[in-house]
């Protein structure tokens, strides 16, 4: 069982790991800043899903596995926001 | 000494020296403030590494350089404050904020 | 695996250093600063300093980065300053040899510290029972050396006075900052809405736990500030006018309620600022409770800066 | 144990004054004030009483700590000398600052008056911290506090220039302090304290002392503005409103002069050697030649008292390597250090009345370009008599404080047979009284048609009350006054008068003063002062490394 457990818990932090990656290469070589925000928010938001979703088993106790859904929450929240920001300030401005 | 502060206390060197750089080259007073927090972190970094090597059991750390720290924490981000509002105003009332004697730059 | 793991850090942490004073735009250094920031916290994680993690994060990362973006904003590409060339080669190579001599002398200084290493901490411990908290740091901060930290909220009440004195004359009497233009339907202010509940009531439990746990005054008071600054800059609320009675009392309540409980450890205990029996544990709360108000407020007024608008009457 | 409790009230006082004042805001500030000061004042003076008169050493355990754990704080005699006196001088500018700062009646609060106060108590607080506090994060901390009141003050009109020079003060002083909380941070590591007492005892020659010294003493001298770490002071004490001015260059330099003074002959007296003390004391005798010499070519009153201020920093570090016995292997406390801590406070006194009459002369004419002062002296004659006696007591030739001063220096020179700091100590008196002349000269010209408004009677006596407290220093000396040097007074004067006239009539073409008009100009540019932050940082590492 704590094999099985520790298996998944594997996958799923590499595969955040992975969306990570994936977002921090977007963010380099994409040509605009709205691609380059598909990339970050799209890998982040996933990557720290899969990440936080890896760690659940391993919280140890019930609030501390809230305490880390409420961390994913937050970023997912402000990761939201803060594209949407800015998003807004590309599209008024031409690309530097 | 144990792998963990060596590592933590080499690269504090190395951001201090890489810091005072900044501090000395660049022209603009903003950057000369970013080096001087890299170097204020090194500092603060260095005093880690030392409270980190004073670790007894039950301990993980000497609470004396971690209790200082946060006051130089705070102090340093106070005197960041004070520089950023005055290099702002400089701005603000002459559009140049060049560090060199009137008239001379 | 571990250590690898922690030179992987110290190595990274070195080169977003390097990145932030060495990049040559202004907001790209900034943006390695705020990496720099972020990292610094997980290396003080590995240091097993978590008080110290939380304050670099709330202060040494949160705050400064977002004070020195905002400041950047400002400046964009009309500060001349930002044109003059460097000097010249020679004196760059001479900067760059003696700023290497310099940490030469650290780094072999560091290596040269004696084992085992010179340490207070069971001394710590062996007087932390009179002051009956159980968070190490905190007994240092608020018992032993209580006289420093007395010192430093005095000292950040200083700095904003500082900051204000850099108002325009006419400004002064008036409200702080610039007005903020966000729409209040917007999205900072949806956020502001959202985020600013949850925020306070973890900057007040990072607050409360500080007696016993990790947390305390300052790092509880940074997450206010910020929830405030959010509210702010979305347009929620205005800053209020340098001259408000309220404001002031507030700004220097702390600290004098700081030094009226050590005058009455003098009268009461036989030394300032220290705390009669039984009392001790009353006293550091009450003591981080007045601090509270006033570490919020000049956290946050300091980012907002000096008033800049004439007084509206 | 009763006159023990006054070292915190000494600290709190001023500090809480502050608080208040700037609470209470409006009229009341300036108020507070005043309460403020004559508290603090009463205090200072039983601290002297307890500490001079009756030679005991005060020490305070906050909170009822011990170090290594805890905080004490001590003043033995000398630091009792500079909190008196630190007093005295804080009376002395807020009487002369009463019209300057008063609220005016128009609006219910103005900024310069509010901010102000407190800046002034504030600056005294951190002082009063930075002469009792026995720790040297505290001391840390205490110069932040100084750097904190001192830059608001030099930027308290508000022009660009004064908040340029502002910001060149405040980032080259942080610099300064991250360097000196290095070095503390390596000394913690090493020895597990940072109680200065406990460090004397444990310190150690080797290379974390040197480096840690190194660093410290480097970070402060960029604070005190020790030549070459000039570049900030003359623009920025030149630049403040009079009273401001008076207490940045007689006040806020003195508190890290006078942690340097701990660092090396308390902290780490094991660990500094007889070669780096040189080093220390070349600066300074350098300071002496190349900031007056500089003096007589400034065009502007204030500019011209300033660059004083720079040489007679310089006189502060003389004392260094005097204090050293014959064999030179050891650091003393004795007649150096008292003649070094007598220099500094006539200087404190001697210049805050000078800035104060140069503030007068500017507030009465309008300017103060030195050309232009002709019949000042005849308009003015209370200020122009303040001018020339703190300018004599500078060049400490009659009996004063600094001649006293000067006496202690040159027998402890004698005794450890280091005549070459002997010649730059009577030397020195030549270029001040260089300076001195030549604006006396300029002051004395006939001008009938000068304009003069009027200027507050209170605030020329408060200058001429400090300069003539310059003078009543000689009194405070431990050893008798001694014979009075009719010769050396007038080789001093003559020799003076004979460069004012050289240096002003012919100056740019002499190679010498050329030069120095050259290094002044490199100097106070960023990126050759702040090298020569690192040079010195390496130079003493070696000077102390080869000592050993």
């Amino acid at each position: 069982m704590d094999a099985v457990v520790d298996f998944m818990s594997i996958v799923a932090i590499v595969a955040g790991a992975a969306f990570f990656a994936a977002g921090t290469i977007g963010l380099l070589r994409f040509p605009d800043t709205m691609t380059r925000l598909h990339a970050l928010t799209k890998a982040d938001n996933l990557g720290v899903g899969l990440v936080i979703l890896g760690l659940l088993p391993r919280a140890g106790s019930i609030t501390a596995g809230i305490k880390l859904l409420l961390v994913w929450l937050l970023v997912l929240f402000a990761g939201a926001i803060v594209s949407q920001l800015v998003g807004r300030v590309a599209s008024r401005e031409p690309p530097r | 000494m144990t792998a963990l502060p060596l590592w933590f206390a080499l690269v504090p060197a190395a951001l201090i020296g890489v810091g005072l750089y900044g501090i000395v080259v660049h022209p603009q007073p903003l950057r000369k403030l970013v080096s001087f927090n890299v170097v204020g972190s090194g500092a603060f970094l260095l005093f880690g590494a030392v409270a980190r090597r004073g670790a007894a059991v039950p301990l993980n750390g000497d609470p004396v350089p971690q209790a200082l720290l946060i006051t130089g924490i705070v102090v340093a981000f106070c005197a960041s404050a004070l520089a950023v509002m005055l290099i702002l105003q400089l701005h603000d009332r002459s559009g140049d904020t060049s560090l060199e004697p009137a008239g001379e730059a | 695996m571990i250590d690898a793991l922690n030179a992987g850090i110290a190595l990274l942490l070195l080169a977003l250093g390097a990145y932030a004073v060495m990049a040559k735009d202004v907001f790209a250094a900034l943006v390695g600063y705020i990496a720099y920031g972020l990292l610094l916290t997980l290396a003080w994680m590995q240091l097993r300093g978590p008080d110290v993690a939380l304050t670099e994060a709330a202060i040494g990362g949160g705050l400064t980065g977002a004070m020195l973006i905002a400041a950047a904003t400002r400046l964009r590409d009309r500060d001349a300053a930002a044109r003059a060339p460097m000097p010249g080669i020679g004196a760059r190579v001479l900067a760059a040899t003696l700023s290497a001599v310099v940490a030469s002398a650290v780094a072999w200084s560091v290596a040269s510290l004696p084992e085992p290493a010179a340490t207070l901490a069971p001394q710590t411990l062996a007087a932390m029972p009179a002051l009956e908290v159980g968070n190490p740091v905190t007994a240092v901060l608020l018992g032993f050396r209580a006289l420093d930290t007395l010192l430093e909220a005095i000292v950040v009440v200083l700095a904003l006075i500082g900051v204000w004195s850099l108002a325009p004359d006419k400004a002064w009497g008036g409200r702080l900052g610039r007005l903020q233009h966000a729409q209040p339907d917007g999205m900072l202010a949806y956020a502001a809405r959202i985020l600013a509940p949850i925020g306070i009531v973890i900057g007040m439990y990072i607050f409360w736990i500080g007696a016993d746990l990790p947390g305390g005054k300052f790092q509880g008071a940074t997450l206010l500030a910020a929830m405030w600054l959010l509210v702010w800059m979305a347009g929620l609320t205005d800053a209020p006018a340098v001259d408000r009675r309220w404001l002031r009392a507030m700004l220097v309540a702390g600290p004098l309620a700081f030094v009226a409980i050590g005058v009455f450890g003098a009268v009461q205990a036989g030394a300032f600022l220290a705390y009669p029996a039984g009392l001790a544990k009353p006293l550091i709360i009450v003591i981080e409770i007045a601090l509270m108000p006033t570490l919020t407020l000049v956290l946050a007024l300091v980012l907002v800066g000096p008033p800049l608008r004439e007084p509206e009457r | 144990m009763a006159a023990d409790a006054l070292l915190p009230a000494v600290v709190m006082v001023p500090f809480g004054g502050a608080l208040i004042a700037f609470a209470l805001g409006g009229r009341w500030t300036r108020l507070t004030a005043y309460a403020t000061i004559a508290t603090g004042t009463a205090i200072a003076a039983c601290i002297a009483r307890a500490s001079l008169a009756d030679g005991q050493t005060l020490v305070y355990h906050v909170g009822g700590w011990h170090p290594p754990l805890g905080l004490a704080l001590t003043a033995n005699a000398l630091a009792a000398a500079m909190i008196a006196g630190v007093a005295v001088v804080v009376c002395g500018i807020a009487v002369f600052a009463h019209r300057d700062f008063g609220q005016p009646h128009a609006v219910r609060e103005a900024r310069a008056p509010l901010v102000f106060w407190p800046l002034l108590l504030a600056v005294w607080g951190a002082l009063d911290l930075a002469f009792v506090s026995n720790d040297l994060f505290t001391l840390y901390v205490a110069l932040e506090l100084l750097t904190f009141g001192g830059v608001p003050l030099v930027c308290l009109d508000g022009r660009a220039e004064t908040l340029r020079a502002a910001l060149r003060y405040a980032l080259f002083a942080l610099t300064g302090s991250i360097l000196y909380l290095a070095g503390c941070v390596m000394l913690y590591g090493a020895y597990g304290t940072l109680d200065i007492t406990l460090l004397g005892a444990r310190v150690r020659p080797g290379v974390v002392a040197w480096t840690a010294t190194t660093m410290m003493t480097a970070g402060l001298l960029a604070k005190t503005a020790l030549f070459p770490l000039h570049l900030w002071l003359p623009p920025a004490h030149a630049g403040a409103p009079a009273a401001a001015s008076a207490a940045l260059s007689a006040l806020v330099i003195k508190g890290s002069w006078f942690v340097v003074v701990r660092v090396w002959y308390d902290a780490m007296a094991s660990a500094v050697t007889f070669a780096s003390a040189q080093v220390l004391a070349a600066l300074g005798a350098a300071a002496i030649v190349f900031a007056s010499v500089t003096a007589l070519r400034q065009p502007r009153l204030k500019l011209l008292v300033a660059y004083s201020t720079l040489a007679q920093i310089g006189y502060l570090f003389l004392m260094f390597p005097l204090a050293f016995d014959a064999t030179g292997s050891a650091i003393m406390h004795g007649a150096a250090l008292q003649g070094g801590v007598l220099q500094a406070l006539s200087h404190a006194t001697a210049k805050a009345a000078m800035f104060m009459a140069a503030g007068l002369v500017y507030a009465a004419l309008g300017h103060d370009r030195i050309a232009d002062l002709g019949g000042v002296a005849r308009a003015m004659p209370v200020t122009t008599a303040t001018f020339a006696l703190s300018g004599i007591a500078l060049m400490g030739v009659l009996p004063s404080g600094a001649y006293v001063a000067k006496k202690l220096m040159l027998d402890a020179a004698d005794a450890s047979g280091q005549w070459w700091w002997g010649v730059v100590l009577k030397g020195g008196a030549a270029f001040t009284a260089g300076y001195v002349i030549h604006v006396l000269y300029r002051a004395l010209r006939p001008n009938t048609n000068v304009s003069v408004a009027p200027v507050p009677r209170a605030s020329e006596l408060a200058a001429l009350g400090l300069a003539i407290a310059s003078f009543l220093l000689a009194f405070a000396g431990t050893t008798a006054i001694g014979t009075f040097d009719l010769g050396g007074t007038l080789v001093a004067v003559g020799g003076g008068a004979l460069l004012a006239i050289f240096v002003a009539s012919k100056g740019s073409r002499v190679p010498g003063v050329a030069l120095c008009g050259d290094l002044d100009r490199a100097l106070r540019r960023w990126t050759p002062a702040s090298l020569f932050l690192l040079l010195l940082a390496t130079a003493f590492g070696v000077a102390l490394k080869a000592g050993h």
